[in-house]
C-alpha cells in the first residue's frame, strides 16, 4: 500500500510543538491515562489487560515441560511474543510478520528478559531432565498508538501474577511464579522536531525516530532500541533518559499496587 | 467428536453436570464498541468463552484480485490466542482456523448487503481470548454484532448457537467437558427474524429424530441470544436506557 | 483473478428450472453415470479409480508405523487428505492450499472419521508402543462438478480394498484392513432457486450455496456442511436430507458390488 | 546413483531380472484425451510407472511479470501423487520436482511454437500416479502428446528415454531394482524427426564409450516410442482406425 | 547477553585477554570495490570479523507498493553465511536478521540523500562471511562505504561501533569470548561529522553512568574507524596515493 | 520482472560469431582468468575463494555429529548447497530459492557426490551410532558469468583442505578429509549458433541452451545438465564433449597445485 506521508498532519503537529503543545492537549512529558486488570483470561495461568488510552492489550502466560539444553541442565526458559495483527489497527495487514511485528516482539522480549526478572534456575524440575518454560504471549486488540509500552507493562503483569501449575503437572503443588524485579519500557518519539513521551496514534503517523528504554527497579537501563528513520545528539538522549526514570517508577508503582 | 469412555454427563433426572437443564444455554453477554481502533467491535462472553471482534471498512479491496465488480468481499479471520486454551497453541492460521474462517465469512455474507459495496473489502477479526467449547458460534454471533456496530447495512442480525448428543441424549450448547466427551455437535448459524439457515456444520452420530430435536432446541436458543444482541447495541446507541 | 459472475447462465439456470430442468437435461435429483475401479495402483495398500460424469478421482492408501499418542495408547490414526490441485482444472491456482481446499480436505475426512468405519483400536500393533497410521490421499485428476461426492466415494472404496502390509513390516501376515460401515456423501446445490443433486460444473458456476450431507449405513447422519453464501429454510433441508437417504442407499451398493 | 552392494542384475547372456535384453523397453502405453476437464490430455503407463497430463491454455499469463512479449511461457509441474512410491511421499513440491520441472518445460519450449501465443502461458500438469523408475521421461513423453491433443502447435514431438549402466553393462530403460543398485542413468529427451537433443541428463559413472552405447540405444528407443506416441494420437482423431 | 560464569576476562591492570586495553579497538581494515557485479561494495574486516557489501541502484522499485512517491526506500538484508560461525548455521532469513536489517536501513536512511530518488529502490546486501561478535556494527559500517562507492549522494558517513561491559568493567569493542560471558553491550551508529545518532541498540546491565563511560568509549572510537572509511574510498578513488 | 530480451546483443553475438570472434576477445574455447585462494574464512573447517573473470564464489566446509540411517548404518553424508543470492547480481531477487537457484544447486551437489570424491564409510565415526556430515555452502558474492563451473571448483577445493575438527567434538585427533577425486565441471552456452566455453555475463544473456559437464580424473562423465531452450546435435555434443575433456585436465592442476 502505498503510504501517502500525511503532510498536513506534520505540519501541523509541527505548529503545535512551536507553542509547546500536542495534538491531544497533553504536555510533552504526559502519559495517557491507564488502566491495568489482572488475572482476565481463566485458561491463562497468568494475564493482564492493560487499556492504555485507546490501546487495549492482553498478555497471557503458559507453562509447559521440557528437557533443558546440554549446557544449561539446570535452567528454564521464558518465550515472550508480541505481534502486529491484523484486529489491531486497519493498517497491519495479514500474512508472515512483518519486520515491524518483528522488532516490536524483540525489543519486548529483550526489555523482560536483561532484566533478570525471572531466575531461570527458580524453573528446574529436575536437573538435566525436565525444567519450565514459560510462554509470554502478548495479545494486541487495539492499536491507538504506543503498543510498546503497552506490551511491555502487561507482560511483566501478568509474569507478576503467574501461577506454576505444578499440580496440573503431576509434579507438587501450584506456586507462584518468583518474578523478582518489574522492568518498564518508555519509549519516545520526534513529533514537531522533539521528542514526547507515549506517542498517540496520529504522532506516531506523523513524526520520525522513536526510542525504547527498558529501567529496571534500581534505575538501570536493560534495552535500548532506536527505530526508524532519523537522527537525535547525545544530548536529546540525555533528556528523555532522564525522563525516564521518572515515568519508569510511576508505572511501577501500578504494577505493584494491582499484584501486591 | 471423542465419544470416549463411560463418562456420566446428565443424571437420569435430566441435569447435566453445572446443573443446567437440557435445553440451557451458558450465561451469555455482549459488550459493543470496546476496541477503539476498529470502526465497528464486541466483546462476547459465553460460559468461559470470550470472543472480541473488531470490524474494518469497507475499503478498497487489495490485492485487486480479490475484487469481485458487483460486491464487496469479507476478509474473515478466526484467530485462537496462542493462551486461549489449556494446552498454549501456536500462534498463526491452521487448517482448523482457516475452515471456520471460510464458513464463517459465507455465512455473514448471507447477511450483509454486500452489493452495496462493489470492488471494496470488509475485514472481520475475530479473536478467541479465551475457549470453553463452542467458540465458532461465539465468534459467529459477536461478528454480526461488531458489522452492525459499524454500521455496515445488513438484512438481518445472526445467531450462532450448537445442540448436540451426550450420554445418548440431544441437548443444547455443549461445555468443554459435554463436547470432550460428547457424541455429536451441530451448530447452525440462524437469521433470527426470518429464520433462515445461514450456517450449518455437524460432525457425530445423530438419527433423524435426535437431529430434528437438536434443531429445535437450536431455534429457540437462537430468540434468546437475538434479545441479548439487540439489548447489547441498543444500549451504546441510546445510552444505556432501553 | 476476477471472477466475472457468469449472470448469462444464471439466467439460463433459472429459466430452466422454472420448467424443472437442468442444463445437461437431468432431473432434480438425478445422478450422473459412475464408473468405480479398484485396484488401480501397484505401489498403493488399496486404491480405487472414481469416473464420476467427467470427473476423475483417484484414491490411495498407505500404511506406516508410529508411537501412539500418550492418551491413547492402543489407538492407530487414519489422516484423510484431499486437495484441489491445477491438474484438476483450469480454475484451481498452483501455491498453498487455498481456503477451498483446505474445506474439502477436512469436510471429507470429517465424513470418513465420523462415521467410525474404522475401528482405531484394530490397529493397534503394540499397546503403548506401536500403532498403524492409515493415509488415505485423494487426488482429484479432473474436475467437471461435484467433487465432495466422488472423493468421499473413491475414498471409502479405497479404504474397503486395503491390505495392511504386515509383511513388509516383518510384524506378521499381511491382512485386510477391517472396515465396518460405509459412509456415503450427498450433495446438493441451489441452482436456479431450488436444489438439485450431484451438481454439474455449470451448475456449480451458476449456482449458490451448497449441502454436503454424509450418512452411515443406518441413515444416521454423521457430517453436515453448508458452503457458500446463501441462505436455505428448515423445509428445503427436510427435502434433501430425505433425498441423500435414497441416494446413499444407492451409492452404497455400488461400492459394495465392488468391493465384495 | 545408488550403486551399491554386488547385486546380480544381468545374467551371463546379457539376460536381464524381468527377462529383458540390454536394448529392450519395459511396456509401453499411451491414451489420449481421457481428463475432461483439461484441453488435451495424456495417460502413459510404461512399466509399472503411471502418468497422467493435462495442458490447460493458451490462456493470459498471470501474474503479469512472468508475461513475455514475445512467447508463450510454459508453467510446467512435475508432481507425484503420496501413494505413487513404496514409502508414502509428502504432498507438495519439493527440490526434486522443482528441478524436473524446470527442465522438462525448457526441452518442452524447445518443440512447442511459443512465438505463436505473445504474453500468454499454457499450463501442462504432469501427474505421477505410480512410480517404478524412468518418471521424468515417461511424464516428459506423455507431456508432448497432451500438448499435441491440445491442439498446441509444435515442430515435433519429443521422446524421452533413459539408458543406464547395472553391473558394468550397458542397458536400456532401468526399472526399479535396476535404478537402485545401478551405477548410472542417462536421460534424455529427442526431436523423433530431426534427432535433436532438447533434454539431456546424467550422473553415475560412464565412460565415454559407455556413454556412446547408451545414447546409441537411447536413439532406438525413441524411434520405438515414437510410433506409439502417433498411434495413439491417431487412434483419438481417427476413431481408432489406422 | 550472557553473564554466566566467573570467566575472569580482564586483568587487575585493565588488560584484556587479547593483550587489549578497555577503550582499544580490535585491527579494522577495509577495501572498496571488490565485487565486479556490484554498483558499490565493500570489503570489511574487524577482529576476524569479515562482512562484504554490495549495493545496487537507485532503480525502480518493485513491487509498486513498497514505492514511496517522495524517496527512495532503502531494501537492506543483513545475512550470515552459512559457515560463517562455529556451528554451522541454516542458510536463509530469521528473526535476528530481520531486525538487524530493519534498523540498519533506518539508520542508513537518516544518512542517504532518499528524498533525490522518488519511487525508486536502493538495494544493500551485507554478507557476514566470518562472524566474531559486533557483526552487526561491521555490517552498518561497511555499508556506509559501498553506498559512497556506488555514487549515492550522503550527507556524511556512519560509523557503527559497541561498548560494552565485562566483569564489572566498561570496555571497547567486545570479541567472541568479551561477548559469551559479558554483562552488557551497547552499539551505537555515529554520523562522524555531527555526531549525531543514527543507530542505538543496548542490552544487558548498565548503571547510567556505565552508560556515560561507554558512549565516551564509542565516539573516541568513531573517529579512528571514519578514518580508515576515507582512507580506503581515498586509496580507491586516487589510485592509492593520498 | 518483464525480462526484455536484448535483441542488439544478441545481434551483437551472431555477427561476433560469423568472425569466430567473442564480445570480450575471448576465442571460442578460452577461458578467462582464475585466481584460486584456500583457508580464507577462519570459522570454517575447509575453505576457498574463487574469483573467475568477475565472478567471485566463496565455499565453506563445517562438520556435524549426527545418527546414521538405519540402512546405512556405516555411511556419513555430504550435503552441498549453492543459491542465487541477491548479493549476487542485480537480477537475483530476495524470496524463497527459484527454480534457477534450485538447479544450480542439485547440479553442483550431483556433480561433486556422483564423482565419489569423497569415500562416505571414512566418515563414520561409531557404526551405526555416529557419522559425520559434511556441509559443503558455496556463497556466489559476485556473478559476472558462469558460476556453475566456479562453485563446482570452490566446493571441490575447499572440502581438498578440509580438517575433521573430531578434537572439538571430543572423539579424537583432527585430521585431513580424505578426498580422493578431484571432479571438474565444464559449461557450454550456445551464443550466436555456436557453443563456446565459459561464458560471460554478456553471453549468458544473449545466448540460449547451456550444457554442464563434470568430468572425474579418468575422464569419466559424472554428471550432465542440459538447460534453457534450444536443441543440439550429438556432433555438437562430441566437440564440447571432447574439449571438456581437455579444460577439465587444466582446472584440475590449478586445485592440486594450490592444496597440494
Amino acid at each position: 500500500m502505498v503510504n501517502i506521508v500525511p503532510r498536513l498532519l506534520k505540519d501541523q503537529l509541527t505548529k503545535l510543538a512551536e507553542k509547546d503543545l500536542r495534538i491531544d492537549g497533553r504536555g510533552q512529558f504526559e502519559r495517557r491515562n491507564i488502566d491495568l486488570e489482572i488475572d482476565v483470561l481463566s485458561n491463562a495461568e497468568g494475564s493482564a489487560k492493560v487499556v492504555w488510552g485507546g490501546t487495549i492489550v492482553y498478555a497471557g502466560v503458559k507453562f509447559a515441560l521440557r528437557e533443558p539444553y546440554p549446557d544449561r541442565p539446570a535452567d528454564g526458559s521464558l518465550m515472550t511474543s508480541a505481534e502486529l495483527r491484523p484486529v489491531a489497527n486497519v493498517k497491519y495487514e495479514p500474512g508472515p510478520p512483518s519486520a515491524e511485528s518483528i522488532e516490536l516482539g524483540r525489543v519486548v522480549d529483550r526489555g523482560i528478559r536483561e532484566s533478570g526478572c525471572i531466575d531461570m534456575e527458580s524453573l528446574c524440575v529436575v536437573p538435566g531432565e525436565s525444567v519450565w518454560n514459560v510462554n509470554l504471549d502478548i495479545h494486541v486488540m487495539s492499536d491507538k498508538g504506543n503498543i510498546f509500552d503497552a506490551c511491555a507493562l502487561a507482560g511483566i503483569a501478568a509474569l507478576k501474577t503467574a501461577t506454576v501449575p505444578a499440580n496440573r503437572f503431576d509434579i507438587g503443588e501450584d506456586h507462584k511464579l518468583p518474578v523478582n524485579k518489574i522492568p518498564i519500557m518508555c519509549s519516545y518519539k520526534r513529533v514537531g522536531g522533539r521528542f514526547v513521551y507515549d506517542p498517540s496514534e496520529e504522532e506516531e503517523l506523523g513524526g520520525s525516530e522513536r526510542i525504547h528504554i527498558t529501567l529496571g527497579d534500581d534505575g538501570h537501563v536493560h534495552s535500548l532500541q532506536k527505530g526508524l528513520k532519523g537522527t537525535f545528539s547525545t544530548a536529546e538522549f540525555a533528556e528523555i533518559f532522564t525522563n525516564a526514570g521518572k515515568q519508569a517508577e510511576e508505572l511501577r508503582k501500578i504494577v505493584e499496587e494491582m499484584v501486591i | 467428536m471423542g465419544g470416549y469412555g463411560d463418562v456420566e454427563l446428565i443424571a437420569k433426572d435430566g441435569t447435566r453436570l453445572d446443573g443446567r437443564s437440557v435445553d440451557e444455554l451458558r450465561p451469555v453477554s455482549i459488550e459493543v464498541g470496546v476496541l477503539p481502533a476498529a470502526r465497528g467491535s464486541c466483546r462476547m462472553t459465553w460460559g468461559l468463552n470470550i470472543a472480541e471482534v473488531a470490524v474494518y471498512g469497507p475499503m478498497e479491496a487489495h490485492p485487486r484480485k480479490i475484487q469481485r465488480p458487483d460486491r464487496a468481499v469479507l476478509d474473515v479471520r478466526y484467530n485462537m490466542a496462542p493462551f486461549s486454551t489449556s494446552d498454549r497453541i501456536r500462534p498463526g492460521f491452521n487448517r482448523r482456523s482457516r475452515e471456520i474462517s471460510k464458513v464463517t465469512a459465507e455465512a455473514l455474507e448471507s447477511i450483509v448487503m454486500v452489493e452495496m459495496f462493489p470492488r471494496s473489502k470488509i475485514r472481520v477479526e475475530i479473536e478467541i481470548l479465551c475457549a470453553e467449547a463452542g467458540t465458532r458460534c461465539c465468534g459467529i454471533t459477536a461478528a454480526a454484532v461488531a458489522l452492525a456496530d459499524a454500521g455496515i447495512p445488513m438484512k438481518d442480525l445472526l445467531v450462532s448457537v450448537a445442540a448436540g448428543k451426550i450420554n445418548d441424549v440431544v441437548v443444547l450448547d455443549l461445555d468443554k467437558a459435554e463436547d470432550n466427551y460428547g457424541q455429536a455437535d451441530l451448530p447452525v448459524g440462524i437469521l433470527p427474524n426470518s429464520k433462515e439457515i445461514a450456517f450449518l456444520q455437524m460432525d457425530g452420530d445423530l438419527s433423524p429424530a435426535e437431529f430434528d430435536l437438536a434443531m429445535e432446541y437450536n431455534m429457540k436458543a437462537v430468540d434468546e441470544i437475538h434479545k441479548i444482541q439487540i439489548e447489547a447495541l441498543r444500549s451504546k446507541y441510546t445510552g444505556g436506557d432501553n
